[in-house]
């Protein structure tokens, strides 16, 4: 292989990867935007979604786009009760101790589910041909495909309720300022609770792709592509959808690029060290404007 | 009322400290050990990175106390396992060996499952002079450090040098490979270690190393790497590391078009490897482990892990049951529950019948015992090589 | 003797947006200025220029003889320019004390070492700040209220606070930004008198915002109107009175 | 004798009754070697968190990557005191000043940036610091460094403690302290103070960096390896759990987090299947009846019955 198709081959791998980071990111930055927490259980939530969608194939015996739409389902049910319970009652805490509840969320979803699923992975049947599709002598994987499609799909279909449906307009005007959005008579909780479920709903399709494409499924699954998630969010600017689109596609080429081209033992490393120096220089992230406070 | 929520909240502070207090003081003592019963310290990573690893070595080590426990227990006393978490890290292993030797009182340790978690508590255990066993820790120095041998260390798994060595045999001689690439798990001191011996001991050989990369526990996707490592061309990926990942690594290596052998090594050994790569994907790999599960002398294992826990053992569940057997032995022929009279009676364990085969320990406390080198073809396994001990 | 500050041509856009244009600005030693002009006519936005929140366009700003363009906010509260803040920014979950005490930060010389190891010139110096602090709080009549917390006080306490908190910064300059708003008329009555008071105690030169008309022309030397970025007049309480173009400005009509 | 040494002097008494009772106990072998690694264990967290405190409590600084700064103090005093046979205490102030001159380092560019952007920064900074060490094979790498000497004693991480509490409390009870408080509460106005907000954000970066440092060489020299997976962001996240827990910018409140975090998880030690889901749901129910922590932004002087512990602020309420 010579040096260009290498470098075509990684970015094809990359944006493979980087489309499951966006689709986890999408989730995040909504629960953000909304709200301003950092919602550190999001990626236990895609966990769950993984396995609900495991339980939903191999006991209930359901095809894989009923199991998808059952674990969407399902985990956005638990995305709005976790809000209810935990977030809910903090509303007027101090942010910071909000964080410190979602740590706690994040933990108790992992050792639950380890005490109830065991930490053994387990392994989704197969329900897709994992044929390698070979374009123009690069291997694509219809599964990429796949994902890379839902995810943009799930992009636009995003944009477009924040844009210009009610309850997109009742969030953009919850997140610009909860009390008077409440004022002109919006139910901020209920829409906080629906961008909780969707934000969650979104989480679990992506643990049902991913569960299905690396077959393997595990309780602590969520760590680091949620936090990769999160720093694709960041990287992209944190609240904007688009950005968590963009911020995860970088993100995964960049990590693709690293192990492809320098050493995957610094891929972490680089994919930090590259949202810190976009930091630097776009302190709100790519898409991020910068506001200055008014004095 | 401002005094009153203040007094009410000096109250709550206070009584949440003496609560604490109290658990302290609950958790100080510590139960004296019962005169009929024989205490055994299971520290184990029950949760974190490695926590599969670690709950398979004890299901397999429950196991052999189980069966020693129903069969009259060992001269009338019964065996308990006192379980600890350490958390797939190092000093919580220390916390933990801690606990169960100062606080639980037992008489032997047996794990954890990891060589860092165990390295940690070897101090530990040797200051309290209280035996360990560590079922699949490989690294050589887990049992001697400086040219000296741990006295209260003991192992049931064969070392490093030892695999790395025959895997480099076997893919200079039965593969005839030229060239390989090494892909090893670099938060792994296991992998890391297997990939280096394998490096040297190949091109001692002749052949030619390559390519070096690494991955991270819990990556899930390895196709970056893999396609970098595919440029090399070389003849055989060798790739020591855990069936988690293994399972990934080889399913998205073959979809990326890489067709040459995988190898591996006893990492490998577990069926979820075939569930998660497929096993169309796992024809032409092969990887050294301890025991065949063809072999007639293991049946009985299987049979009774597969009742037990209605799921076919792996490689960290039969080290667990071998450990277990190792210890069921050095008590019976120690005569109590004394752990220097225990930690004499491992050092001398020979020709003991364990699950996994027949083994005794030498004189580094390593435990000889015979490889076997599995091939998978279509979704089974069949030996290609049996190598016994020198 | 030249003037203590000095702004010259001082333009500062927002974008495409002129702030602020071509403004010229000059204030005596001791001088008592007001600055005036309809909502969004850019006075805070001079604020934020003399005291480097925003650095201008183009122009120049000169206090006591030297540039301070290009100084960042800190650098020029410790050349002695002091100001507050038309929205309160006051340190508010902190005791009152300690918001007076913070500003006399510049003006401490003990050092990092002194102060963790409680040697030196650290206890003299602490209890002179307590003592310097407390004899503030008594000016404004806060020193009861010491040890409450900021954000406690009532709105024209904090007012107050706000001003105690930047004399602390020992500043020749003070700015005030509309320290009457939201008081009532007795309140500005008294800060009235009180801003005449700490102007000769403490030999202040002080530039203040104001729309409450009877406190500008009640204690003003002299008085500078903005539009739009403009200074369109300037002159005495009087001749502000009766200029056309403010009157304009103010109560609008054809121009 | 002024009233604030008097204080100093009734804390130092305080901690010398405190240690010689704990101390008491441990050598009359009251206390098994069980809780005694930990009493040392949560001595250290102690260190942690009332440095991290300095940072997200006081300063207001958002920073998610303590554990990264105790990496690096854990790594160089190691290879100090085993490979160089140095004594414990070169390996400590040498641990802190590399973790100072890190977070100085570090603090400089990063500072700039504003909350959870911080958060995530300090977060990946910390992440980089472990990877790097991950790839050194100096230092052993992933597979940890080996056959450390066992130095860390009780009387050596009490009396660290100790310092580390003192200094902190004096450095906030000073102009420079406040000129960090000052900042967290408003930045604007702390500038327009003139306090350089940049110097005290980096100055308290850097401060507590250092102890982060001394900590990790303290702990480091408990076990006989240390490997860098114990200083993840989940360690990070750890620490910020006991400083907010306990409660930001009060001190009594980061030794009351560390006690209870640290306590909790030993005394549970006993149920390894449960521990970590009670942790969590313990963690989550204290903050719906305490989200501002234990003791929000007061210490613990300020309630009646220790006001005599503090006579400086006369009036207070």
């Amino acid at each position: 292989m010579d040096f260009g198709s290498h470098l075509i081959q990684q970015l094809i791998n990359g944006i493979s990867l980087g489309s499951v980071y966006a689709l986890i990111a999408l989730g995040y930055t909504m629960v953000y935007g909304i709200i301003k927490l950092i919602n550190f259980a999001h990626g236990d939530i895609y966990m769950v979604g993984a396995y609900v969608g495991f339980f939903a194939i191999t006991v209930a015996h359901m095809g894989i786009f009923p199991a998808l739409i059952v674990s969407m389902v399902v985990t956005g049910l638990l995305g709005m009760v976790v809000e209810r319970l935990a977030y809910k009652p903090l509303r007027h805490a101090p942010r910071i101790s909000v964080l410190i509840t979602a740590i706690g969320v994040s933990f108790f979803l992992e050792y639950g589910s380890m005490y109830f699923v065991s930490p053994t992975p387990r392994t989704f049947p197969r329900v897709f041909e994992t044929e390698g599709l070979t374009i123009a002598g690069f291997t694509v994987n219809g599964q990429q495909l796949l994902i890379f499609a839902i995810t943009l799909v799930l992009m636009v279909l995003l944009t477009y309720i924040v844009q210009y449906t009610k309850i997109g307009k009742a969030m953009r005007a919850v997140s610009f300022d909860t009390e008077t959005a409440q004022l002109m008579g919006i139910d901020a909780n209920r829409v906080i609770s629906v961008t909780f479920g969707i934000g969650s709903a979104l989480a679990a399709a992506g643990g049902v792709l991913v569960g299905v494409y690396y077959n393997s499924i595990d309780p602590l699954m969520g760590i680091m592509p949620g936090l990769k998630a999160f720093v694709a969010a960041v990287l992209g600017g944190i609240g904007i959808i688009p950005g968590a689109m963009a911020g995860g596609l970088i993100l995964g080429i960049i990590e693709a690029l690293v192990s492809g081209f320098i050493s995957s033992t610094f891929r972490d490393a680089a994919a930090f060290a590259i949202l810190i120096l976009v930091l630097l220089f776009k302190p709100s992230g790519l898409f991020g404007k910068n506001t200055q406070e008014k004095v | 009322m401002l005094f009153g929520k203040r007094g009410r909240r000096v109250a709550g502070m206070l009584l949440g400290t003496m609560l604490l207090g109290g658990v302290l003081a609950g958790c100080g003592g510590g139960d004296k050990a019962k005169s009929d019963e024989i205490k055994v310290g299971a520290n184990f990573e029950m949760t974190g990175n490695v926590a599969n690893y670690g709950n398979a070595t004890f299901e397999g080590l429950q196991l052999a106390i189980d069966e020693a426990n129903a069969a009259g227990g060992i001269n009338g006393k019964k065996i308990t396992l006192v379980k600890a978490d350490s958390k797939s890290e190092a000093s919580e292993a220390a916390n933990a060996a801690t606990k169960l030797i100062s606080d639980d009182k037992v008489s032997v340790l047996v794990g954890p499952a990891t060589t860092g978690s165990v390295l940690a508590e070897v101090r530990i255990a040797t200051d309290a002079k209280v035996p360990i066993i560590a079922p699949c820790a490989t690294s050589p120095k887990v049992t001697v450090e400086n040219g000296k041998v741990q006295p209260y260390v003991f192992r049931s798994c064969f070392i490093d040098p030892q695999q790395g060595d025959v895997m480099a045999a076997f893919a200079k001689d039965n593969l005839k490979a030229k060239t390989a690439v090494v892909y090893v798990d670099s938060s792994s001191d296991y992998s890391k270690s297997l990939g280096q011996v394998f490096k040297e001991k190949f091109e001692a050989a002749g052949g030619k190393v390559l390519m070096e990369e690494a991955f991270l526990q819990k990556d899930q996707d390895f196709k970056a790497t893999l396609t970098k490592l595919m440029t090399a061309n070389a003849d055989v990926m060798f790739v020591p590391a855990y069936y988690e990942e293994v399972g990934k690594i080889v399913k998205q290596a073959r979809e990326i078009g890489f067709t040459k052998p995988i190898i591996g090594t006893d990492g490998w050994d577990d069926p979820k490897v075939a569930d998660i790569a497929g096993k169309d994907a796992l024809n032409n790999t092969y990887f050294s482990t301890h025991y065949s599960d063809k072999d007639e002398s293991v049946k009985p294992f299987i049979d009774a892990f597969q009742k037990k826990y209605n799921k076919a053992p792996n490689v960290f569940a039969a080290l667990g049951y071998d450990a277990g057997k190792m210890l069921i032995d050095a008590i019976k022929r120690a005569g109590g529950v004394d752990s220097e009279k225990i930690t004499k009676a491992l050092a001398e364990t020979k020709d003991l019948k364990v699950g996994t085969g027949i083994l005794s320990m030498d004189a580094n406390h390593n435990p000889i015992k015979q490889a076997v080198i599995l091939e998978n073809k279509d979704g089974d396994r069949v030996m290609v090589a049996k190598i016994m001990p020198k | 003797m030249k003037p203590l500050l000095k702004a010259s041509h001082v333009v500062e856009m927002f974008g495409g947006l002129k702030a602020v244009s071509d403004f010229n600005v000059y204030l005596e030693q001791g001088e008592l200025i007001g600055l005036i002009g309809p909502n969004g006519a850019g006075k805070t936005t001079a604020f934020n220029l003399f005291t480097g929140v925003y650095q201008p366009t183009s122009g120049e700003i000169e206090f006591d003889g030297q540039s301070i363009v290009g100084l960042a906010p800190y650098q020029i509260t410790q050349r002695g320019i002091a100001r507050t803040f038309q929205n309160i920014r006051l340190f508010s979950e902190l005791s009152v004390l300690d918001n007076v005490k913070i500003a006399f930060h510049d003006h401490v010389k003990y050092g990092l070492l002194e102060a963790v190891l409680r040697v030196g010139r650290y206890t003299e110096e602490e209890r002179q700040i307590e003592r310097d602090s407390l004899e503030l709080l008594k000016i404004f009549h806060l020193k009861d209220k010491a040890y409450e917390t900021a954000k406690n006080l009532p709105y024209g306490a904090q007012r107050r606070l706000e001003i105690a908190r930047a004399l602390a910064a020992k500043p020749k300059l003070l700015l005030l930004d509309e320290p009457a708003a939201g008081m009532n008329p007795q309140e500005t009555q008294e800060l009235m008198e009180m801003i005449r008071w700490i102007r000769k105690e403490f030999n202040l030169t002080i530039l203040l915002i104001e729309h409450d008309m009877s406190l500008v022309m009640g204690i003003c030397e002299r008085i500078y109107v903005l539009e739009y970025g403009h200074i369109i007049a300037h002159g005495t309480p009087e001749e502000i009175q009766n200029n056309p173009e403010v009157i304009r400005a103010y109560l609008g009509g054809a121009s | 004798m002024n009233i604030q040494r008097k204080n100093d002097l009734m804390y130092l008494v305080l901690g010398l009754v405190i240690f010689g009772i704990v101390y008491g106990l441990m050598e009359g072998g009251m206390i098994g070697s069980f809780w005694k690694l930990n009493i040392i264990i949560i001595c250290i967290n102690i260190i942690m968190s009332a440095s991290l405190n300095l940072i997200n409590g006081y300063t207001g600084q958002f920073s998610l990557g303590h554990a990264g700064f105790m990496a690096v103090g854990c790594y160089v005093s190691v290879i100090l005191t085993t490979n160089f046979h140095m004594p414990l205490i070169v390996g400590m102030l040498a641990g802190g000043a590399a973790a100072a001159l890190l977070g100085c380092l570090i603090g400089l560019p990063t500072l700039r940036l504003n909350g959870d952007y911080l958060a995530i920064a300090t977060l990946g900074l910390g992440e980089i610091i472990r990877i790097v060490i991950m790839n050194i094979n100096y230092v052993g790498g992933a597979a940890g460094f080996t056959g450390i000497p066992h130095l860390t004693t009780f009387p050596w991480v009490f009396f660290t403690m100790l310092v580390t509490l003192f200094f902190i409390k004096n450095f906030v009870n000073s102009t420079h302290g406040r000129a960090c408080i000052a900042i967290r509460e408003n930045e604007i106005a702390a500038g327009a103070m003139g306090i350089n907000t940049t110097k005290y954000k980096v100055m308290a970066f850097t401060i507590g960096a250092a102890f982060a440092g001394i900590a990790g060489a303290l702990f480091a020299h408990c076990f006989y390896i240390i490997n860098p997976s114990s200083f993840t962001f989940m360690a990070s996240f750890n620490y910020l759990i006991m400083v907010v827990l306990g409660g930001l910018g009060s001190l009594t409140g980061s030794v009351a987090g560390a006690f209870v975090v640290t306590a909790l998880s030993a005394a549970l030690a006993s149920w390894p299947e449960f521990r970590m889901i009670i942790y969590a749901l313990a963690l989550i129910l204290l903050m719906f009846y305490r989200p501002q922590g234990l003791f929000g932004y007061v210490e613990l002087t300020a309630f009646k019955p220790f006001r005599f512990l503090d006579r400086t602020k006369g009036g207070r309420e």
